[in-house]
């Protein structure tokens, strides 16, 4: 547990002082949202139609991009061969640092989207859900996306080459974020949407973490 | 007593055998020092016995962890008796030299003696300069400082004099002197020379065996 | 040690079953076609385009079934690190993602006429498109490094977490409302069409496995090659680097 | 002039031999696109309706993907640094590496194209017209992202970086290349969206890659 | 008569001076050793000397191009006139060792002479080989090819003899001793122990004004 902590501490210490990081994060997922009226013209009605979709999409490409370089920078300095060799348990490692990335990524993003659903005209009643599913969301993404970043390493053209591997995962992830929140803006019953998302993020927790370990020890291994 | 030994090993890497039955055992305070041209597999049987690559046959085995099972039984028993240095050092451009090195040394001991590493090294004046001012040999000297600040029993070193001026060069030899003589053991690779005292010697360019792969 | 064990007996093997593999693809791809073409009915609601059901479905059958042994063999290469395991992986996708294709696009040539749209966005439908993508994600991935090894051993793990899809695919019939029909032949209660179709297709998918057998031997013949063709790579490196014969450097010590 | 052969053809071998390059980036632009459909659910009028908005934004960021290793993976091995210091003016090595970066990533964006329309239920009557302001507008997209991708040479973060830099760059493409397709569905002129599209690459042909090399210079000073 | 020379040069990196008021002058056939322990400054003046990085006080001149006026003012005669050998080699994976090499030869002139660098350094027999099975030091001896295949007047190289081995060296050696014969310039950094008959040193550890910095 204390390694937990170490290890969570040093990440965060890192993003911060790399400074931006966080910042560039949600300034993506602002612009890619914001490219949408300009592509899709800027009626009203259409735009609070699609809203909640945009956003959640715009927030899969977003964390997509920047888990790219979960592990990246550690293993082309050599620091993941060498955590990969400390007396503690790998799988511990991964959850310490995906916890990190969703605290520098996945949370600024949930602030910042309640402010793009007024840019897209979305009906204010469906604010809270926006957030309680992205709450519930994003660390799904963060967790299968970690897969993805630990089986790219070493690998050419890994940006595109992780988008082809983790966007089908977060299929299922987009599809009930969404629909938690057109059924709230519809009046129908959210619970099953919420426990779909819950049931995602507990397997993607309970299962995650390992088969990261394993692609990493599978990266050191050449 | 600690002591560390592989049997038998054979390593197979980008298609092709690198060494075969290969085997080596090392006691308190032993050197091993491995040598052979380039590609002869230095770095690959260092891996092997970090654990970092699996030997296709054989097994590297400490006497005192699992009675005798390989290191793959008990990787986190194997990887607190071992150092690895490989070729990349591992500083963080944004952290202090003080900070690199302690964030790896609690890691295993909650109290380190980080300052007295970076003394030995000859880098405490660095000690508070951010990783990205630093130059190669400079680098290479945190890396080694991440070393001296926990203890562990055996160190795996991977050409550890690259980059290093000739005070690098006696501050690390220095350092493994006073390891052996603490009872520690080490395996070093290198093309360059360093004093070594009593070295066990692998020369990798006599294994046979390569090349058969595939055919 | 199977390790660098060599394939030749393997090699033997393949050799004996190929010609077999190949001429039952021929009969059964002759006779199923002639069940399917002429002598079964046209459907009394679909018409004559029911007969790309014989297409269709043991395709997507395939698709499952290719997947599957993906997973079966990338799940072996792992634990028992035996390297036709991978190498089998490696020769299945391709064929896999071109059944798949095949299902896709011969679901949408039938979705045309049936549902007057060549595609919609329902369970089925997109879960095969997304086991497309994985076996894409798993090709891409098995060539994106400089080191092969390390291609086989990602993609491997990718395959495993995408297994995930095929029962999604399977059920989602049962799951979700779709427009999708759901399982007539493979079920518990037995097959719910009649013989003069169910005939045909069964030929079909029978056409359909040892069509799979045969390309997957030559494919798997074809891996066993650029291995060797690399290991002789290898030896040019290495008998380049004997033959300089450089002294080593002066011993330590 | 030799010199502009000599790098073209060594990057589109590059690109060949390496394999897989042009089809990842067209598989991440189907990705992106089919994404929508989970977004902003099923319905055919829906989407029909936005279907050219979706595909311009997808392909802008497929493009900004794939630049980000335009001059990466040179940068990373030293390549650049030997380039740089070649007798051959930086400004035309920059606009080989274009060309040869457009060939294998921008000429399948468009054969693709088509084929996401038809998912996205498009009117049959545009696909002409987005083949045409696609081939107009994507090469005006690699001169505008080879600035980013030069610009975050040796930063932290290349990837959300590059996208800040230069999707905004991106938006009179994005505006013009959706709108010249609307136009067309529509049933009005096309005229001036193709022209302000050809005033755009033209303009960004004369331009980028001074700047471009300029960037690169930069980024060898550390 | 080509020569080459720099004035007072005064380079600042990383927040500090790394040297100050250097100079040094090359006549034809000359070599310049450059010494220092890490972190002196060897790597910077290298770079500086190719125009990689602008020196903020002097200027680094030729005799022969422009009039006495720096390189900054004509950089394409200026890299003509150089071949810069830096810490990493270039060496594509996919390309063959012929291809590495005489892509970058073919862009100085159209009728390089490929295979002779290749015999030269040894590594001909390995001329079709993809740059991915390459050791370390082979990799090296494809980088140092680049420099033979198409002839420059100087050649600036720093720690050209990281990795290589004995014979990797001797080949080295024997390059830059036909170079200098034929009239070319060198400037080389190194820890090693390289052969270079009369060289004259500059050994940078003697330039004051560093370590005023983060005090
Ligand atoms: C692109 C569109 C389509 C896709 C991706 C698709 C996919 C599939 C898959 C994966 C199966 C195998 C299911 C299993 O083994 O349980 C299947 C079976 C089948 N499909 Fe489709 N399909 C498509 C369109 C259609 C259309 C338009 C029809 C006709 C109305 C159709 C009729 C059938 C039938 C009759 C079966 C056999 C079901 C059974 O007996 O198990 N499909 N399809
Ligand atoms: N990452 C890798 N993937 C595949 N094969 C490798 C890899 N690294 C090394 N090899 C192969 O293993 C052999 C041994 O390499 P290794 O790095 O162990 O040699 P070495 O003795 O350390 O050489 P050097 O003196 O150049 O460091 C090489 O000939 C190479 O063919
Ligand atoms: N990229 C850089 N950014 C900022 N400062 C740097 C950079 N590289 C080097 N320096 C600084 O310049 C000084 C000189 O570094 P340089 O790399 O030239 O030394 P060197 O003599 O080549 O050392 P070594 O023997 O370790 O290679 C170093 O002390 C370092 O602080
Ligand atoms: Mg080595
Ligand atoms: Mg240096």
């Amino acid at each position: 547990m204390n390694s937990f902590v170490q290890i969570v501490r040093r990440d965060l210490n890192l993003s911060f002082r790399q400074g931006m990081d966080s910042a560039m994060v949600v300034m993506f997922f602002v612009i890619a949202v914001v490219l949408f009226p300009f592509g899709v013209g800027p009626e009203p009605n259409i735009l609070m139609r699609i809203a909640a979709g945009v956003i959640w999409v715009a927030a899969l490409l977003a964390s997509m991009l920047s888990l790219e370089r979960l592990f990246q920078a550690d293993f082309e300095d050599g620091s993941l061969e060498i955590l990969v060799l400390q007396p503690v348990p790998l799988e511990i490692a991964v959850i310490a640092k995906i916890t990190a990335h969703w605290i520098t990524t996945g949370l600024p993003l949930i602030i910042a989207a309640p402010i793009l659903a007024v840019l897209l005209n979305m009906n204010a009643d469906g604010f809270g859900m926006l957030i309680a599913a992205l709450a519930l969301g994003t660390p799904s993404l963060s967790l299968i996306g970690a897969i993805g970043a630990a089986l790219i390493l070493g690998a050419r053209r890994g940006g595109v080459l992780l988008s082809l591997l983790i966007l089908p995962l977060y299929i299922p992830v987009l599809i009930f974020g969404v629909s938690a929140v057109d059924a709230t803006l519809a009046g129908l019953s959210v619970k099953p949407h919420l426990l779909i998302l819950s049931a995602l993020l507990l397997s993607s927790l309970a299962l995650c973490p390992w088969v990261g370990a394993a692609a990493l020890r599978q990266a050191m291994r050449s | 007593m600690v002591q560390f030994f592989g049997d038998n090993l054979t390593c197979f890497r980008g298609g092709r055998i690198v060494f075969a039955d290969l085997s080596f055992s090392l006691d308190n305070g032993d050197a091993l020092v491995l040598r052979g041209p380039n590609g002869s597999g230095k770095s690959s049987l260092l891996r092997v016995m970090a654990g970092l690559v699996d030997p296709v046959a054989g097994a590297v085995t400490w006497d005192d962890i699992g009675n005798g099972s390989s290191i793959q039984s008990d990787p986190d028993a194997h990887h607190r008796h071992i150092h690895f240095v490989g070729h990349a050092d591992a500083v963080k451009p944004v952290l202090s030299v003080r900070e690199n090195v302690s964030f790896w040394a609690k890691l295993r001991t909650s109290a380190p003696d980080v300052d007295g590493a970076l003394s030995a090294l000859g880098i405490i004046d660095l000690a508070d300069v951010p990783g990205r001012f630093l130059s190669a040999g400079q680098k290479r000297r945190v890396g080694l400082a991440r070393v001296l600040a926990a203890p562990a029993p055996l160190w795996l070193l991977d050409e550890p004099a690259t980059a290093l001026d000739a005070g690098g060069i006696e501050a690390l030899e220095n350092a493994i002197r006073a390891h052996r003589a603490g009872g520690g053991m080490v395996v070093v690779s290198t093309h360059q020379n360093l004093q070594i005292d009593d070295p066990h010697r692998l020369n990798l360019d006599a294994f046979p065996g390569r090349e058969q792969a595939y055919e | 040690m199977h390790h660098f064990a060599n394939p030749t007996r393997f090699l033997r093997l393949a050799d004996r079953i190929q010609p077999w593999a190949a001429s039952l693809t021929m009969a059964f791809v002759l006779s199923g076609l002639y069940f399917a073409l002429l002598s079964s009915p046209a459907d009394y609601q679909q018409g004559e385009t029911v007969r790309i059901m014989y297409i269709h479905v043991p395709a997507a059958w395939m698709a499952l079934f290719c997947y599957t042994a993906l997973a079966v063999s990338c799940a072996a290469a792992l634990i028992w690190k035996h390297p036709l395991a991978s190498l089998a992986g490696r020769a299945t996708a391709p064929i896999g993602a071109c059944f798949t294709l095949l299902a896709l696009v011969t679901g949408s040539l039938w979705g045309k006429p049936m549902w007057g749209t060549w595609w919609v966005w329902d369970a089925r439908l997109t879960s095969v498109l997304i086991l497309f993508f994985l076996y894409l994600g798993y090709m891409a991935l098995n060539n994106a490094f400089d080191d092969p090894e390390r291609g086989h051993k990602a993609s491997a793990i990718l395959a495993l977490v995408g297994f995930i899809n095929v029962p999604i695919i399977k059920f989602s019939v049962d799951w979700w409302n779709t427009l999708h029909q759901p399982a007539s032949v493979i079920k518990m209660s037995g097959p719910a069409i009649h013989s003069s179709m169910l005939i045909p297709l069964f030929l079909m998918a029978l056409a359909f496995k040892a069509y799979f057998v045969w390309v997957l031997l030559i494919r798997m013949r074809g891996e066993i090659n650029a291995m060797k063709v690399r290991a002789l790579r290898m030896r040019q490196v290495h008998d380049a680097e004997q033959n300089r014969s450089t002294p080593v450097a002066s011993e330590a010590g």
